[in-house]
């Protein structure tokens, strides 16, 4: 679930677009690096980057209804590492703006900050860290990508919050109330996504 | 015979798209051979989608076995029970990691045991010619053979119905020749088919009955030869009659062929009518 | 499957004027909307934004409603969250909460119709042209370029999998939804690969070296409508900070 | 005739995979129409793909113009700028935004200024009837219209060899007769053609010569008539003679066609034969 258009103000759009600048512009600096040596890389990292729309068009099987779609986050992470994941991740979210009315301009900083960075580096460590323990595969894969989407959207909540502090309780009452609204709808797909992950990385082994 | 399948009134449209079903009124007869004819673009797919419920109506309805069909999850499940569905692009349809377990798909989903489910799929490879295979991942097969995994994987459903969108697409010569004995089996076990193609011939060959479509609309639909030899009315639909249907029409009109007489399937009928009228034409008059 | 908001956009009676003159409009007065106060700049910015989407673009109102309701499921969760409070009583209506709320749909309301305006009058390659003309590196322009293409033919891909899946009941029940979804997607990634790779040759046959060179048939801008456009801007930019 | 491009004892084989090719010779003529006919798997596309570079042989070796390729960068453009490729999923090469941007690709990449790439997309979209469509994205395209621009996008290169990987695939009647238009249009200006096909009726009709592939060996080569009436060769190669061949056979045996009479391309060629019998038939004798 993205941030939707015009509903951040302008001083936490911009400081959320000046907060996933570096992510995307270190994204930029290696995938020039990646393309130096492999030109044709330009088709796969497009293909990575369809995949990851056609993705995010698809609808998940879960309680909460027709918002609820994968975000491919963990799995992304994981296959084309988060650095690259940024600006994929940034020309997702162009795209689901422009062709599904999905998220929004104004919103693409703050939503590529909780979408394309926090998510896929948490996924990323979780991922190393269960390997480096010696963790089955599907265990590492769902942990990763079950808990970089919830990573993802407690940072959403965090960042509603920042924008819409309760008027009495302030930020840490609105991040709980946020967030416990969040948990409540996302824990679920949060697990859907796990396993979807799971039986992806499955098949695809299988191939 | 009975109707299996009908649809009354049938339209469909898609959003700033030119191509649309509209007033479609046909009753499929069991255990019968349906060829959708028409050239692309013309609905045809469309309208076999509508027939398994992957499309619902706009307008109008779809009726199996008389009674309109339910787009609840129940209604459907017993449709697609009923009908299967094989489309045109095989690679779009085999997910598992072999052969074997993707047959196994269907039976699985309609709450078969594990015994059951194997029988099916056995008998599924049997009839598909596919044994031997059973442990291969389908992206290793030919494209003959993946459209045989395919047409397994609905039959192991045991539908009444069999849907084809374009069957011979991408098949060579050798591969068209396999599939036709193939549906030709399934067509003597009884099983209801219905075929989408652009090929007149194809349609010659397989068909006993021809709905033709041009731009969305049924222009024609009857016994194969009254719709194959109305020239007038394949041109309309943007066909044209292949060699085969102009020389029975030739035949037909020079008394070679009885007006009453079968109409010719194949190359070889056809040609043994000419081998004939020339020993015939040679003797003395 | 088709996206029916490019397929407008493609077909748009905006389609050929430049880039620029559309964006002007749209995020100027997205730009505005987040900035100035809800009341009154938000409903000016609907009405003048809404007003030209329907009658100058001829967008058809009915298209417009069906994308616009697309967010109304994050309004109404985040919306909801700030109108009530947890306190020791439980659930109770939050007394600040009804005018902050009412003021963030308005300015909501404002920005779907900037975003919906740009959206259904400019391919996404146009916007991706122009961006890379402000700036947006290269390589990541190509690559977008790309990604947009592909969408198209994995969307057809990705939906006569899922046609062929219902067909054979893999849509029986929630968790085989999952397993279904899962197999779909998984036999998608590396048919995705294969096209790519496929793409590529097709392009070396085309003398591909890296770069993609086009040729680019733009209009020219007219000052009559940047004129317009920035009037516009200007009078809801004054109508908006003087009278809130 | 000039040769333009040959092969010498191409060979290439794939690690796994069936596919290979092994020790094939061929000379493809100047100005002449090449039809490379075989069935699904006999190596016909890796063949065509030796041709203009996009495969790199293992055995043996390629010459443009008598001259061994060079694969270096420049030795590559200079083969694409002579040799132009169009594969048998047009979306397989369609990338731009727009038909217009498309077609510009291929010339901008050989350095041609933005006028004279302006006038080379303009004369292409003329030759490939494509226009009113300039602004379209390649989504938005049917299949007949995508192969048309895919053909359009090879021709701005000015090519003088221009090679088809089964151009009819998936196209309906209409398509294909379109097809057969643009392309002998083509060949009048005088391009050289070269496309791979399982239609014997396709390679009948479009065909100077014909090369007969099978598992992926040159079976046979040579003028059209002498390959196609080889009933022997065409079932060695797993294919087998249409209609129209059995009936050209048919004639010459019983001395309607003479035997140095050309060989009918078309049904209404053959049906003309026909009828003419028909009537001198039913003079008395």
């Amino acid at each position: 679930m993205h941030i939707m258009e015009g509903y951040l103000p302008a001083k936490h759009c911009l400081a959320w677009y000046t907060v996933s600048a570096p992510f995307f512009a270190a994204g930029v600096w290696r995938i020039r690096k990646i393309l130096a040596e492999r030109p044709q890389a330009r088709m796969n990292l497009a293909a990575a980057g369809a995949f990851a729309f056609v993705l995010s068009a698809l609808k998940m099987p879960s309680v909460t209804g027709s918002c609820s779609h994968p975000t491919g986050t963990g799995f992304g992470a994981v296959v084309f590492g988060p650095a690259v994941m940024a600006v994929l991740g940034a020309m997702v979210l162009l795209f689901q703006a422009l062709l599904l009315a999905h998220g929004g301009l104004t919103t693409l900083g703050a939503n590529l900050f909780s979408m394309a960075i926090v998510g896929p580096w948490v996924s990323y460590g979780l991922w190393k860290l269960c390997q480096r323990l010696g963790w089955s595969v599907a265990v590492s894969m769902f942990l990763a990508a079950a808990l970089g989407d919830l990573a993802t959207y407690v940072t959403t909540s965090i960042q509603l919050a920042l924008a819409y502090p309760d008027p009495v309780g302030g930020f840490m009452t609105a991040a709980i109330k946020f967030g416990g609204i969040f948990a409540l709808t996302q824990v679920p797909l949060a697990i859907a996504e796990g396993m979807l992950t799971v039986v992806v990385m499955d098949a695809l082994a299988g191939k | 015979m009975n109707t299996i399948l009908s649809v009354q009134q049938l339209g469909h449209s898609f959003p700033g798209d030119i191509t649309a079903l509209s007033d479609i009124d046909l009753s499929i007869r069991q255990g019968r051979c349906l060829a959708l004819l028409g050239p692309n673009g013309s609905g045809k797919s469309t309208f076999l989608q509508h027939l398994n419920g992957s499309l619902r109506p706009q307008h109008g309805r779809v009726l199996l076995q008389q009674e309109p069909v339910s787009y609840s999850r129940q209604g459907l499940n017993r449709l697609r029970s009923k009908v299967g569905l094989v489309l045109q692009d095989a690679d779009d349809q085999l997910f598992a990691a072999s052969v074997y377990e993707d047959i196994s798909f269907g039976p699985l989903n309609q709450g078969l045991t594990a015994a059951e489910t194997g029988q099916r799929v056995e008998a599924a490879i049997q009839a598909m010619g596919l044994a031997g295979l059973e442990n291969r991942p389908p992206h290793m097969l030919s494209g003959g053979q993946k459209k045989r995994v395919a047409i397994a994987g609905a039959l192991a459903m045991a539908p009444q119905v069999l849907l084809l969108d374009e069957p011979t697409a991408g098949l060579d010569h050798a591969g068209i020749a396999q599939l036709i004995d193939i549906l030709q089996s399934l067509m003597q076990r009884g099983i209801t088919i219905v075929f989408s193609t652009h090929d007149v011939d194809l349609a010659c060959r397989l068909a006993d009955d021809i709905a033709l479509f041009a731009a969305g609309r049924l222009i024609g639909f009857g016994e194969r030869s009254r719709i194959l030899l109305d020239q007038a009315m394949l041109l309309t639909a943007g066909l044209s009659p292949s060699l085969l249907l102009q020389m029975v029409a030739f035949a037909r009109q020079h008394g070679w062929l009885a007006a009453d007489a079968a109409m010719p399937r194949t190359d070889r009928e056809i040609m043994d009518l000419i081998g004939k009228w020339q020993q015939a034409a040679c003797q003395p008059a | 499957m088709t996206l029916s908001i490019d397929q407008y956009a493609q077909l748009s009676r905006w389609r050929e004027r430049p880039v620029l003159e559309k964006a002007l409009l749209a995020i100027g007065m997205l730009l505005l909307a987040i900035s100035l106060p809800p009341l009154p700049g938000a409903p000016c910015i609907i009405v003048c934004v809404l007003g030209v989407t329907l009658l100058d673009a001829r967008v058809p109102l009915r298209l417009w409603l069906r994308h616009a309701v697309i967010p109304a499921g994050f309004l109404l969760t985040a919306g909801l969250t700030m109108l009530f409070d947890i306190g020791r009583h439980g659930l109770s209506l939050a007394p600040a909460g009804l005018s902050t709320v009412g003021g963030l749909l308005l300015r909501s309301c404002a920005g779907i119709c900037c975003l919906l305006l740009l959206a259904l009058t400019t391919p996404v390659t146009d916007i991706l042209a122009g961006l890379r003309r402000i700036g947006l590196p290269r390589e990541i322009a190509e690559i977008s370029l790309l990604m947009y293409r592909l969408v198209f033919l994995l969307l057809d891909t990705a939906s006569a999998m899922h046609i062929a899946q219902a067909a054979r009941l893999g849509q029986r029940n929630r968790k085989q939804q999952l397993r279904s979804l899962g197999l779909l997607l998984a036999n998608l990634f590396p048919r995705t690969m294969d096209r790519a790779g496929r793409m590529e040759n097709g392009l070396a046959a085309r003398g591909w070296n890296g770069e993609f060179m086009v040729l680019r048939r733009t209009q020219p801008l007219s000052p009559l409508r940047l004129t317009w456009t920035s009037l516009l801007l200007g009078s809801v930019l004054l109508v908006g900070s003087l009278f809130s």
